[in-house]
């Protein structure tokens, strides 16, 4: 979910465009010259994933897929995603540039959180991997969607009920990240678990 | 407007942005508004092509006013029922909508026109970390390798006969979808680069376009920064002066 | 003279963007049991037609019909792609699950068939194109033969009346080429094969046509040979006049 | 005898992860001013071949000599793949430039020619190979004849001094392939072709071997034919023979 422009407040505006520098110094720091069309390639996924549209019932969402990213790419996937949302910006007008700091935020700092969390878990593998590969998608969402709203609320209290709403809407989508997490992850590590390294590094 | 340095389109696009999206009263943002519309006049872009894009960007602002006026306390203005709309509610919703507006007028108008190549190349120019730039710059080139394989497997998926529904068998063919077209572009991404390697690259991306900083791009940061403190004479100073 | 399998009738299309159309005012016509080749230079537009047929690309004007009836809705393309085979130009477009087995599964399950029975359809067709002992194989790490062969195997195990095949020799070696002959030689259905290799479709069709913007033009003899005649603008039946 | 262009000595490569080696106590060599195609089953290890002399992979034992120089860590390579062109199996790897000009003078700027000579360069590259007005076309939609054409100018826009060539005729029309053999055989370098035509070959090399675990066994006549020789455990030089 992304928040548009015009919304929020300076203080949170702010807030998460130092938060978004200093997470993507540090996830730059860990990206070496050779790994940069890797970590683009993901960086591309992530954008891509937006305009796949799973049917739920009637309706159909869009994936979002941070929690994949943190899984593959720990912190480096802060740098990603912003380069992600900074191209969505650019080409639709997705979010935008003041609070391109807060959506980043909102996306990136799951995925980091959960690449700490589960690593041991998705280190064996067989059943905890799987359990591990679900709960990062479900966690991932799950946290975007507080943030989003932590920052709504912060702004102002007139958004509360939008909050809550925005909060409502990301019950599916944890679901639906959770199975298709699961399964991409099962998908990589019979078909290239080179590209998991990551989470053993 | 094309012909101006995008550094000094980048940093003029930064500044209205920043301003109009701290701006809190009714004037500035309309001055704000205002000037958008003067840099996309100045830009001279199909009109409903951007009229377009303004509308389906607007449709989380649109969730906000079915929200909003309902819940924001103040004087009742109207009433439907057990629902009511508040002044300050509908005046809260109108500034949001209005400066969101503009802020995105202004990156149509300023950014969006310029190529991402370009734009990566200027970026780097204006001293942003090298790897940020680069990966900026891989990571356009994917999107299209992205698009066009996923619309490839799509086609695969349709010619047996896959329909999506809500079911188990969906999500598994659509995690799979992801998954074969992140491992099919992992392995592209690194023989490009495998070519780009053939070809001496190391490290630096040149243009055949050079940067030159001409009287044209002095004159249009002078008259933007002189707008600029003009919108933040009306927003800051204004109260202590009246 | 029976019914054509598949039938196009002033057909025109133009990619989106694109300056000129690919097809204007095209007709083409499929008898049943008649293997054709398609033939022309690169560009000429041989893959649209394919796609055209799925339903993978709509034409601006003209009426598809395909086993009698005609097609101009998505829903009409289902059932269609339940009867019509199409083997991509590029393998590695046309795989997209871990394994094997489940890639040639993937058919027969969207038809609505039991896992058990897609999975016994599946061992079938993987038996009689000589692919036992694939099942566990990752479909990523497979060779460039063996992707094209578990490809046909994908498209056969959906039981197709028609197959359609795009360049399915590009890149095989020798002896994979002769297996793919000697498998297409035993296949009891229609087919219609793509290719620039003339002594590939020397051995596994009759006759050839070439594509042009207006119409499949038969060749009086062999493929190879430039033909003199200009092309017909009538409904052409490639076969009907042999 | 003069000495070798490029020579492989005991080279043992295996795919990280793989269960055997594609190459063990491989050797090989290519004298100047030679013409030579390579052929073999697919997967056989052509392509890496081409790869380990590009430094793309690094053999895990043995010893790569080119120009006379050994060859070994990625600043060797780096001098290497200023003198040596390889034309990717896939054109689609190759082209990463959104235009056609830009994509040919990539090669120049990174060699740091100014970007007027790098434009003058590519425009006489593209003249050459009758490419004249295609500088502003988008390289990922052009066809698959086109792309190929436009990736033999990149590679050629860098003045090497030996060209590796991997399936260059994989998808092309027969008109297009006459005008790649007319290319070829103006060029005055040596090059070498991975290709599964044997007609391509016959047209443009005089020589081809066969490759094995163990070396390149050289064809005692014409392509197509098999040799009843088994493959010697020595140097073979293929052409050295003759
Ligand atoms: N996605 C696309 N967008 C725009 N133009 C396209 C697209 N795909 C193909 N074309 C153009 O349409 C024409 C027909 O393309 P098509 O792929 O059908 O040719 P083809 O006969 O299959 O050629 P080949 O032998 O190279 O496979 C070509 O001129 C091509 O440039
Ligand atoms: N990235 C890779 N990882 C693991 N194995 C690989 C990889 N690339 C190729 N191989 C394997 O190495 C062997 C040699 O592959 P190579 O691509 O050199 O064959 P080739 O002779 O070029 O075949 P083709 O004619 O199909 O192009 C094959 O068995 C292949 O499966
Ligand atoms: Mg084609
Ligand atoms: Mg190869």
């Amino acid at each position: 979910m992304h928040i548009s422009e015009g919304v929020l407040s300076p203080a949170v505006l702010a807030g998460g465009a130092v938060l978004t520098v200093v997470g993507t110094a540090i996830g730059l720091r860990k990206i070496d010259y050779e790994a940069i069309p890797r970590v683009a390639i993901l960086s591309a996924a992530f954008f891509v994933a937006s305009l796949i549209h799973v049917p739920v019932g009637p309706v159909g969402l869009h994936l979002v897929l941070n929690g994949l990213m943190g899984l593959l790419l720990g912190w480096m996937a802060v740098p990603a995603i912003l380069i992600a949302l900074f191209l969505q910006a650019l080409l639709f007008q997705f979010g935008g540039l003041t609070v391109l700091g807060v959506n980043t935020v909102t996306m990136a700092a799951p995925a980091v959180l959960c690449f700490y969390t589960y690593r041991g878990l998705l280190r064996h593998p067989g059943t905890p991997a799987a359990i591990g590969a679900f709960a990062c998608g479900f966690t991932a969402v799950l946290l975007s969607g507080l943030l989003v709203a932590l920052a709504l609320i912060t702004t102002g209290q007139a958004f509360l009920e939008v909050a809550q709403l925005v909060l409502l809407a990301h019950i599916p989508i944890m679901i639906i990240e959770g199975i298709i997490t699961l399964f991409i992850y099962l998908f990589l590590q019979k078909v290239r678990p080179e590209m998991l390294e990551g989470i053993y590094a | 407007m094309h012909r101006l340095d995008p550094r000094g389109k980048i940093g003029v696009a930064g500044l209205f942005a920043v301003l109009i999206a701290t701006a809190q009263t009714y004037t500035t943002i309309l001055a704000g508004l205002a000037l958008s519309l003067v840099f996309l006049a100045l830009a001279g872009l199909p009109l409903r092509k951007v009229v377009a894009r303004l509308l389906v960007v607007n449709s989380f602002i649109f969730f906000l006013w079915l929200v909003l006026p309902l819940t924001y306390p103040g004087d009742v203005v109207w009433e439907l029922g057990p629902l009511s709309a508040t002044r300050q509610g509908l005046l809260f919703t109108g500034l949001i909508t209005l400066k969101s507006n503009a802020i995105i007028i202004i990156l149509i108008a300023l950014v969006a026109t310029v190529p991402v190549i370009t734009l990566g190349q200027a970026l780097q120019n204006l001293r942003l970390p090298d790897k940020l730039c680069h990966l900026l710059l891989f990571t356009y080139r994917y999107l299209y390798v992205f698009e066009e394989e996923y619309r490839r497997l799509v086609q695969a998926m349709k010619i047996r006969g896959f329909q999506p529904r809500t079911n188990l068998h969906t999500y598994r063919s659509y995690a799979y979808l992801a998954a074969m077209l992140l491992v099919r572009s992992y392995d592209r991404a690194d023989r490009v680069f495998q070519a780009m390697l053939c070809r001496g690259f190391h490290g630096r991306f040149y243009s055949l376009r050079t940067f030159y900083w001409q009287r044209r791009d002095g004159t249009f940061l002078a008259a933007a920064l002189l707008a600029g403190a003009v919108l933040f004479c009306l927003e800051w100073l204004k109260p202590s002066l009246g | 003279m029976s019914e054509a399998l598949i039938a196009l009738h002033n057909i025109t299309f133009a990619y989106p963007g694109a300056s000129r159309p690919v097809f204007q005012d095209f007709n083409f016509q499929l008898l049943p049991g008649h293997h054709i080749g398609l033939i022309g230079p690169n560009g000429c537009g041989k893959t649209t037609l394919l796609h055209l047929i799925m339903g993978l690309l709509r034409p601006q004007a003209g009426r598809i019909v395909i086993f009698g009836e005609e097609v101009n809705k998505e829903k009409d393309f289902v059932r269609v792609r339940q009867k019509v085979g199409l083997l991509f130009q590029n393998a590695d477009d046309q795989l997209f699950c871990p394994t094997v087995l489940e890639d040639v599964a993937f058919g027969p399950l969207n038809q609505g068939k039991s896992p058990a029975l897609a999975v016994q359809i599946a061992r079938e067709t993987m038996d009689r194109l000589g692919l036992t002992g694939f099942e566990d194989r990752v479909t990523y790490k497979l060779s460039g033969g063996e992707k094209k062969l578990v490809s046909l195997a994908t498209v056969l195990a959906m039981q197709p009346q028609l197959l359609l095949l795009d360049e399915p020799t590009t890149g095989l070696d020798e002896h994979t080429k002769h297996r793919l002959i000697h498998i297409l030689k035993n296949l009891e259905i229609s087919y219609m094969i793509v290719s620039h290799e003339h002594d590939f479709l020397n051995h596994t069709v009759k006759e050839c046509c070439r594509v042009h913007g207006h119409c499949c033009q038969p060749l009086p003899h062999r493929a190879g040979e430039e033909p003199v005649s200009t092309c017909k603008k009538t409904v052409s039946a490639p076969g009907g006049e042999y």
